[in-house]
């Protein structure tokens, strides 16, 4: 039980601190700053004591917690480990966009950190309403901070997008996990295993129409193909810091409690492989297509995100036939988290007050007066294009891996075709940045100087990754 | 007998899809989408009634606190919405796109 | 001399310039560490060639295990075929610091990146270093086009750097198809590049996987029709840039043919050496017809290295030892002849402010030094007996000729098409009477001429006295046909019933 | 067999160390200080006068040895060796090369001392001097090159020096243009010569590419008709190019606008000649394959036919001089073409000298008049320059092919071979180019040296040129004079000495044709002579007004528009190509399908931004329509 503590301990840790931070702010002396530092002590913490966890390792692979509701395995550890870190970075970066913009009240900080519990909550549960719940906690959180901005009209119709369509999905998710209860008498994954094992899916109409609809749920939530339309607006509507947040923590939880639902048996995986595999080659094209004519940098950024959702179905595909693939998807995960977090606290700071600078062009000749942040921006973008030496390379140099190991070339092919596409509206915030003249000199200056330091640190972190890609 | 039910909660769930689909205001499709969630509970009940486990039942308890914690939000949204358009038609709500 | 020399060779330039990027340091401090460090890896690369014993196989080996759940090692050495591509970044390098003075600081940053970019993608031994290595080595290209080209640089710029990576991309699909399937062969995750020969590779995957390989290195060559980015880029790019992608960055395309192609993909590329022969000889005289129109010296250029490289990849598709051994040697005298070229042209667009030929004339009456070194140049680029363009170019036609004769002969009348637009040029900008632009030219600088000397000398004896270097390259091509492989079988078949000849095959 | 010394090498090397010497001095001195003019001159002449005398030696080397081993070779380093292919810098003199050498030399010498007086005064002296020792260093490459790729370096080299020398007057786009002309005519040829080596190789090449061994290996089963043919035509294209024969003899008239002495050494004496040299080179290949032959042999004397008819033409003393080169040309290819090779050879010999004279005294004529070229502003010059006169009337002989003078017996000597070994159409057609040939000589002769002079002025300026230039003229009169008597048939009491000579070095086997074929040969070709010789003193004897040329003439005078043929039938369309392809097919066919996927991705672009509509309701039905989708293609795929 105690070692059920210790493995759940950066859960608690977070959900604890949430609970202090929401208590705190209602201090009057309790100001923004000591909030972003709270919760950045929170999430530092927690990061440490899951990193402790993870090097001593001598926990079994699959130690139970509350009789199997929640499951604690390398994999869980890794990607609570890139939330952890993205909450920490989001947590400066907010620190700093809010210099700019006066929106902001202590609260936020704990619900970025209650977003945080609900995600680590999501990387373990293996039980389906415990998922639906986490997935809640998570949501609501994130519903709030998309519209945290109250006299903004355009976050508060993003919060109604997100809201409404998230709730729809939700919907789903519950009837999906009904009908599953169904078929499969239990909603752990363990026994749903055990049936899958047995009967296979095929047999009850139940098991499949609810896997399908729990599916259609995290499709959702992942911004796959159909259902990726909410993603551009809801990212543009939000704060940048937030946007920043749901790119990368958001769907790390996602992915993970993905993963964790399809290696539940093989005869699952197996049934949906074949629409896994339209969905991400749509999912990739379609996120391409959209970013190209993007004009403003956070939709593009979105898009982008709907592709590497895309690649990371081609992860989910390949899934499976190998240990070895679940770690392709925590590397991908972390790799592209820290660039996009590098972009997002790059433009925290870069933004300028009430976000006036969102285009591309706003950020013509940049390079000239901020090289270093120019040069940053250019390793994260060229990051996520995949282009060597950095994270972003390893992580689709594995993905494009498993995948034509798992035998699907044709997949690997086609995500390289798309990377290519790609490869235009990366480059063209990098010809904008370089090769043209400065219009505005961005005069002022740096609202905090932990943003520019965390971006420097997630600098280190893109090479870093791509020199020792052992890490995860 | 246990059909019966079922049919009944698909049929609840479809009619919410319908309403969240072709309605245009706020507040209907918040309605609709509780909508959906009932059916889901219908189903959760249905079901621990054929296993005989009391699981559906608490899982249905559960699923009705969030949907309260989500509608608490939802009408907060609401509220947002009508501050700033003092309309509650989703269409009115179309900056962002392209 | 030193333990790790290759990967002081590859790291110095690019740590070098990272930091000159990082620093604030002004623009001649820029220039002399530029000039510096190309010197202090030109002295290492000399060192290292004075050492290459020319066994056949790799020398200078570095091995560390990187990414041991994949195999993946960082693995580096040089053969007979690398070390002369290596040789000739680090030989022409240094000129440009000693020539270009007067240049921002990420010029000379971007250029210490880029040698030492793509002295690891000549090293790198294994396919995902090498790729590594290939892709961090259009960056700086990129960025130096972008930055300090001409005035239609943005297109053109874009144009590069998509179609290259375009290219890239589908290798990487490649590299790893081989790294897979060696692992369903022999069961241990390997991406050493020798070990690929020993895969037996069959079925359409691999004719996909093949082909991956060669569009990334037909667009880099650039092998016709993947040409079409050259002539922009090439004239849009700052001199430097130019110099850097015809003198050393299209070889590598070659390079990579020779090792990735030839090796492991023996039975389609004996299926397609042909139609690959083809589209090097049409490349050769689509581009050389090209020339001889164009009315801007440095896109004229342009053309000529392209008909060139088309020269020299046939070399490698004619899949016998002359031939190959030839492009190799080509490989070079076309960066010391061409390359060369390419600053020249830079040195008169700063002096004369034109790039347009008909604008020039009577270069030669005021700059008898500047006229005779580029003489020399232009005669080892258009293959005359003496100067080092002729041997390499005599062993490909020779080659070709043995491979098939229709090639043989089209091939040849390189001889023809070059000498028409390089005198053509020649009579235009050198001859005849001065003009506004040229009347008052300033012949090279002492410092200049010194600096073009050695190269100048360089192509002179190389080709007067070929046989020490050729030495060097012959053990690593001969193995490249030791190796059981259908290549060398089937060539006198395609040669008797082409030509009524009976060859005698050894 | 063969004897290996070691300063073959020395002689080609003296002239290209002058010509690196003079170059360097030349082009780091020639902006600033001015050197002095005796300094080139005697740099120049050092280089050729020794090497005349290394080929002494050589000479005397070779005669002490035994008629069958007169071979002497010289392995200066490994050129290169892959795989099989091997090539060594090697020289070889045996009695073919030492002859030439001989005559190159000594010839290239007098033309070097020539050259001083008459390029005086030229501010490109110095390079003038480096380009005429880069070419005799050239030429010595070519003869004594030991193997067919050594002899393309010099083959090669010569060709530069002759664009270098052609376009040395480099301010006029015409010059240059000549000399683009005969580099780029000259490398069509070469492109055969390469592939001709290329082939060879291939079928003999491994067992050693040097000319014992491939002569050794002449006869392998490898070397197939087939081969032989082919070879042996490639080689012949190469030499067509060299030595200006159809369809390639377009550059050597155009290659007059180089100075004098150019014309002289490069485009009469030696470089010209290297194609008829080759083919005898070759002769162990050429003896096996009769076709080709016959082929060499037709096309030299069609050559030697059409040149003769535009000499009959052309106004420009150099021109006519030229075409009648060509001509001669053609002769030395009927020679070897009909397998007598010691003939050609032996033509070759005696053309360099008397030829060599005629242009020399055409420069010492073009030199006293102040470069006047037209001998219809010429006229009765011989009281004003006797000696000119003098010698020219020699070579003038010489080149009609008089007795006792070198050119009859060396012309007669092919003439009677061609009709010895029954080829009689060369024949017929040999004899009536060498009347012609009487006619033009002498039409020049008599429109320059007799009769009134049309142009008052610059006759009256006119004077005898220095003795530096008029000294080696005397020399290659009595050149011209008894270089014949060298090869003295038997019918005239002479034993053939040169034929003998380079008996080794040449497979041939002499016909013998009766007593009487031989006569028929001399007195045909005599009669032709005295023929031409007559209709040309009736003509212009007494001094003749410039004629006006009409029908046939006029035609001809316009060279048979040949060079506006090639021009319009390849030089335009060559540019017109280029500049299609650059201009049209580059941006619209090889480029488009790169622009049109740019294009299409562009709109594909815009068109997707069409669905992200903002209506929240719209993008529910999204999910709902892909939700229904996929469940339609579930229970599609599950039953």
């Amino acid at each position: 039980m105690t070692n059920d503590l210790m493995l759940l301990m950066p859960l608690i840790i977070v959900g604890a601190g949430a609970i202090l931070l929401m208590i705190a702010s209602t201090y009057g002396k309790w100001t923004n700053e000591l909030a972003a530092y709270g919760s950045a002590g929170v999430f530092a913490l927690a990061f440490l004591v899951q990193l402790s966890s993870c090097i001593s390792g001598n926990v079994s692979l699959f130690a139970d917690a509350f009789n199997g509701i929640l499951v604690v395995s390398n994999f869980s550890k890794a990607a609570g480990l890139i939330i952890l870190a993205c909450g920490f970075f989001t947590a400066f970066s907010s620190l700093s966009y809010f210099k700019q913009n006066n929106f902001c009240t202590a609260e936020y900080y704990s619900l970025t950190t209650f977003a945080a519990s609900g995600m680590l909550l999501l990387t373990m549960a293996q039980e389906l309403i415990s998922v639906f719940i986490a997935l809640e906690i998570m949501s609501l959180a994130i519903y709030i901070l998309v519209g945290y901005d109250r006299k903004n009209v355009i976050s508060t119709e993003a919060v109604l997008k997100y809201l409404m369509l998230g709730a729809f999905a939700g919907s789903f998710f519950t009837m999906g996990s009904a009908f599953v209860y169904g078929a499969a008498g239990s909603t752990k994954f363990i026994k749903i295993g055990q049936f899958l094992a047995t009967h296979g899916m095929l047999q009850s109409p139940a098991m499949i129409g609810g896997a399908f609809f729990i599916l259609v749920a995290l499709l959702f939530k992942a911004a796959a193909f159909p259902f990726h339309a909410w993603v551009v607006d809801v990212y543009d509507g939000a704060s940048v810091p937030v946007t920043g947040y749901m790119a990368t923590g958001l769907k790390t939880a996602i992915f993970a409690v993905f993963a964790n639902f399809l290696i539940l048996d093989d005869s699952l995986h197996k049934g949906w492989i074949t629409y896994l595999f339209y969905i991400s080659v749509l999912t990739m094209f379609v996120g391409n297509l959209i970013a190209i004519g993007q004009q403003s940098l956070k939709r593009m950024l979105a898009a982008s995100g709907i592709v590497h959702s895309g690649y990371l179905l081609i992860a989910l595909v390949a899934i499976g036939t190998k240990d070895f693939s679940g770690s392709v998807i925590a590397f991908y995960l972390a790799a592209y988290a820290a660039s996009t977090l590098g972009i997002f606290t790059a433009l925290s700071y870069l933004g300028g007050a009430g976000e006036s600078r969102k285009t591309f062009d706003d950020f013509k000749g940049l390079a000239q007066s901020r090289p270093y942040s120019a040069a940053a921006i250019s390793i994260f973008l060229l990051s996520m294009a995949g282009i060597p030496p950095t994270a972003g390379f390893m992580g689709k140099f594995y993905i494009i891996t498993s995948a034509i190991d798992a035998g699907q070339v044709t997949l690997a092919v086609l995500g390289i075709v798309s990377s290519i596409i790609s490869m235009w509206y990366y480059l063209r915030l990098i010809i904008t940045m370089y090769f043209h003249e400065a219009e505005e000199q961005f005069s002022e200056p740096a609202p905090s100087s932990l943003a520019p330091i965390c971006t420097f640190v997630l600098v280190v972190c893109v090479f870093a990754m791509s020199l020792y890609p052992l890490a995860v | 007998m246990i059909h019966s039910y079922l049919y009944l909660s698909i049929v609840l769930f479809c009619l919410g899809i319908v309403g969240v689909v072709s309605r245009r205001n706020v507040f209907t499709v918040f309605m609709s989408i509780e909508l959906m969630l009932n059916a889901a509970n219908l189903a959760f009940v249905a079901f621990s009634r054929v296993h005989e486990t009391m699981d559906g039942h608490v899982l249905a308890m559960m699923v009705m606190a969030v949907a309260a914690a989500e509608a608490a939000l939802a009408l907060a949204v609401v509220i947002l919405l009508h501050k700033h358009k003092s309309k509650l038609d989703t269409n009115v709500f179309s900056l962002l796109k392209g | 001399m030193f333990e790790h020399v290759l990967s002081i060779i590859i790291f110095l330039p690019i740590l070098a310039g990272l930091v000159l990027l990082a620093s604030p340091a002004s623009r001649t401090v820029a220039r002399f560490t530029g000039l510096v460090i190309s010197l202090a890896t030109l002295v290492l690369s000399l060192d290292l060639y004075a050492g290459f014993q020319s066994t056949g196989h790799l020398e200078f080996v570095e091995k560390i295990s990187w990414i041991p759940s994949l195999g993946i090692t960082y693995f580096l050495g040089v053969d007979g075929i690398s070390l002369f591509i290596l040789m000739a970044g680090s030989v022409l390098l240094p000129l440009v610091y000693l020539i270009f003075g007067t240049k921002e600081k990420g010029y000379y940053a971007n250029l210490l990146i880029v040698q030492g970019a793509m002295a690891g993608a000549v090293c790198a031994a294994d396919m995902v270093l090498f790729y590594i290595f290939w892709e961090v080595m259009l960056l700086p290209v990129f960025f130096m086009l972008g930055l300090y080209g001409g005035t239609q640089r943005l297109p053109a710029t874009l144009k590069i750097t998509l179609y290259t990576i375009a290219g890239s991309l589908l290798m990487l699909a490649a590299i790893v198809y081989l790294g897979v399937s060696y692992h369903a062969q022999f069961n241990e995750w390997n991406f050493a590049m020798d070990k690929m020969a020993q895969l037996n590779l069959t079925g359409r995957i691999a004719a996909l996987a093949f082909f991956g390989f060669m569009i990334a290195f037909a667009i880099k060559i650039p092998l016709f029709p993947f040409h079409t980015w050259l002539p922009d880029a090439y004239t849009e790019a700052p001199t430097a840039a130019t110099f850097v992608l015809s003198a050393v960055m299209a070889k590598i395309g070659v390079y990579g043919v020779i090792r990735f192609v030839v090796p492991v993909f023996d039975i389609e590329f004996a299926r397609f050496a042909i139609i690959l022969a083809y589209s090097g000889v049409i490349g050769m005289m689509y581009c050389g017809l090209a020339a001889i129109t164009q009315k801007d010296f440095k896109r004229m250029l342009a053309f000529s290295s392209a008909s060139h490289m088309g020269v020299i990849a046939l070399g490698v598709f004619c899949m016998n030892l002359q031939a190959l051994t030839g492009s190799i040697y080509q490989i070079v005298a076309h960066a010391t002849s061409t390359g060369v070229l390419f600053l020249f042209a830079g040195i008169l667009e700063e002096r004369t402010q034109t790039r347009t030929i008909e604008d020039l004339g009577g270069i030669a009456a005021k700059a008898p030094v500047f006229a005779l070194f580029f003489a020399i140049a232009m005669l080892a680029s258009v293959g005359l007996p003496g100067t080092s363009g002729f041997i390499g170019e005599f062993m490909i036609v020779l080659g070709a000729v043995k491979f098939n004769a229709v090639v043989g002969v089209l091939a040849g009348t390189t001889l023809i098409i070059g000498v028409c637009y390089m005198l053509w040029m020649f009579q235009r900008v050198f001859f005849e009477k001065p003009t506004v632009h040229s009347e008052n030219f300033k012949d090279l600088t002492l410092v200049e001429g010194l600096a073009f000397l050695p190269v100048i000398l360089l192509i002179i004896v190389m080709g007067i006295y070929p046989h020490p270097f050729l030495s060097k390259i012959t053990p690593s091509t001969a193995l490249q046909f030791t190796q059981p492989s259908p290549i060398v079988a089937q060539v006198p078949a395609s040669n008797a019933q082409n030509f009524g000849l009976t060859i005698e095959q050894k | 067999m063969e004897q290996s010394v070691n300063y073959l090498g020395l002689i080609p090397l003296f002239p290209l160390m002058g010509a690196v010497l003079i170059g360097l001095l030349h082009v780091f001195t020639c902006n600033r200080t001015s050197v002095p003019e005796k300094i080139y001159g005697i740099l120049a002449c050092v280089g050729p006068v020794l090497s005349f005398v290394m080929a002494l030696k050589v000479f005397v080397a070779l005669k002490g040895l035994p008629e069958a081993s007169r071979f002497l070779s010289h392995k200066a380093f490994t050129w290169f060796s892959v795989g099989d292919l091997h090539i060594n810098m090697g020289f070889l003199a045996d009695p073919l090369s030492c002859l030439m050498i001989l005559f190159v030399t000594f010839i290239g010498s007098l033309i070097h001392i020539y050259s001083i007086g008459y390029m005086g005064g030229d501010k490109n002296y110095g390079k003038f001097f480096a380009y005429m020792n880069l070419f005799l260093g050239s030429m010595l490459v070519l003869v004594l090159g030991d193997g067919p790729l050594v002899m393309f370096v010099g083959w090669e080299g010569v060709g530069l020096c002759s664009y270098l020398l052609i376009s040395f007057y480099s301010e006029d786009r015409a010059n240059v243009l000549a000399g683009n002309k005969a580099f780029i005519v000259n490398r069509v040829g070469d492109l055969g010569f390469v592939l001709g080596m290329s082939f060879l190789f291939w079928a003999i090449g491994a067992h050693g590419f040097d000319y014992l061994s491939l002569k050794a290996h002449a006869n392998d089963p490898a070397m197939t008709q087939g081969v032989l043919l082919t070879v042996c035509l490639l080689l012949f294209v190469g030499a067509t190019g060299k030595s200006a024969q159809i369809p390639l003899y377009v550059w050597l008239p155009d290659a007059m606008a180089g100075p004098t002495p150019v014309s002289a050494l490069i485009h009469a004496a030696t470089m010209v000649t290297a194609g008829v040299y080759m083919v005898a080179r070759f002769s162990f290949l050429y003896a096996g394959a009769e076709l080709a032959g016959n082929i060499v042999a037709w096309v030299g004397i069609l050559t030697a036919l059409l040149a003769a008819i535009f000499g009959m033409f052309q106004e420009d003393i150099k021109k006519v001089l030229a075409y009648s080169t060509v001509s001669q040309l053609g002769y030395m290819f009927a020679g070897v073409g009909v397998a007598a090779y010691s003939a050609g050879i032996f033509h070759v010999f005696t053309h360099a000298f008397f030829k060599a004279l005629l242009f020399l005294g055409a420069g010492s004529v073009i030199y006293a008049l102040h470069h006047e070229q037209n001998i219809w502003k010429m006229g009765g010059l011989k009281a004003k320059m006797p000696k000119t006169y003098l010698t020219m009337i020699i070579g003038a002989f010489a080149l009609a092919g008089c007795p006792p003078f070198s050119g009859f017996f060396s012309k007669d000597e092919i003439l009677y071979s061609a009709l010895a070994t029954g080829h009689f159409g060369i024949w017929a057609v040999g004899v009536l180019v060498a009347g012609m040939t009487a006619y033009y000589t002498f039409r020049m002769i008599f429109v320059v040296f007799h009769g009134e002079p049309r142009d008052r002025h610059a006759y009256e300026h006119a004077k005898e040129s220095p003795s530096v230039m008029t000294v080696p003229l005397i020399i290659l009169a009595v050149g011209a004079l008894f270089a014949g008597f060298l090869n003295l048939p038997g019918i005239f009491g002479g034993d053939q000495i040169v034929s003998h000579w380079l008996a080794p070095s040449l497979s041939e086997h002499h016909p013998h044709a009766s007593v009487f074929v031989e006569i028929l040969a001399i007195g045909a070709s005599v009669i032709a002579f005295a023929i031409g010789f007559k209709i040309a003193y009736s003509k212009f004897g007494q001094g003749a007004p410039e004629p006006s040329y009409k029908g046939f003439a006029d035609f001809a005078y316009h060279k048979f528009y040949v060079d506006e043929l090639y021009d319009a039938v390849i030089v335009q369309p060559y540019k017109a190509i280029g500049s299609s392809i650059w201009k049209v097919i580059e941006p619209n066919v090889t480029d488009a399908p790169v622009k049109g996927v740019s294009k299409l991705y562009m709109v594909l672009g815009l068109a997707f931004k069409v669905f992200q509509v903002g209506y929240v309701r719209i993008y529910a039905l999204y999910m709902v329509l892909g939700l229904s989708l996929m469940s339609l293609l579930l229970s599609q795929s599950f039953n």
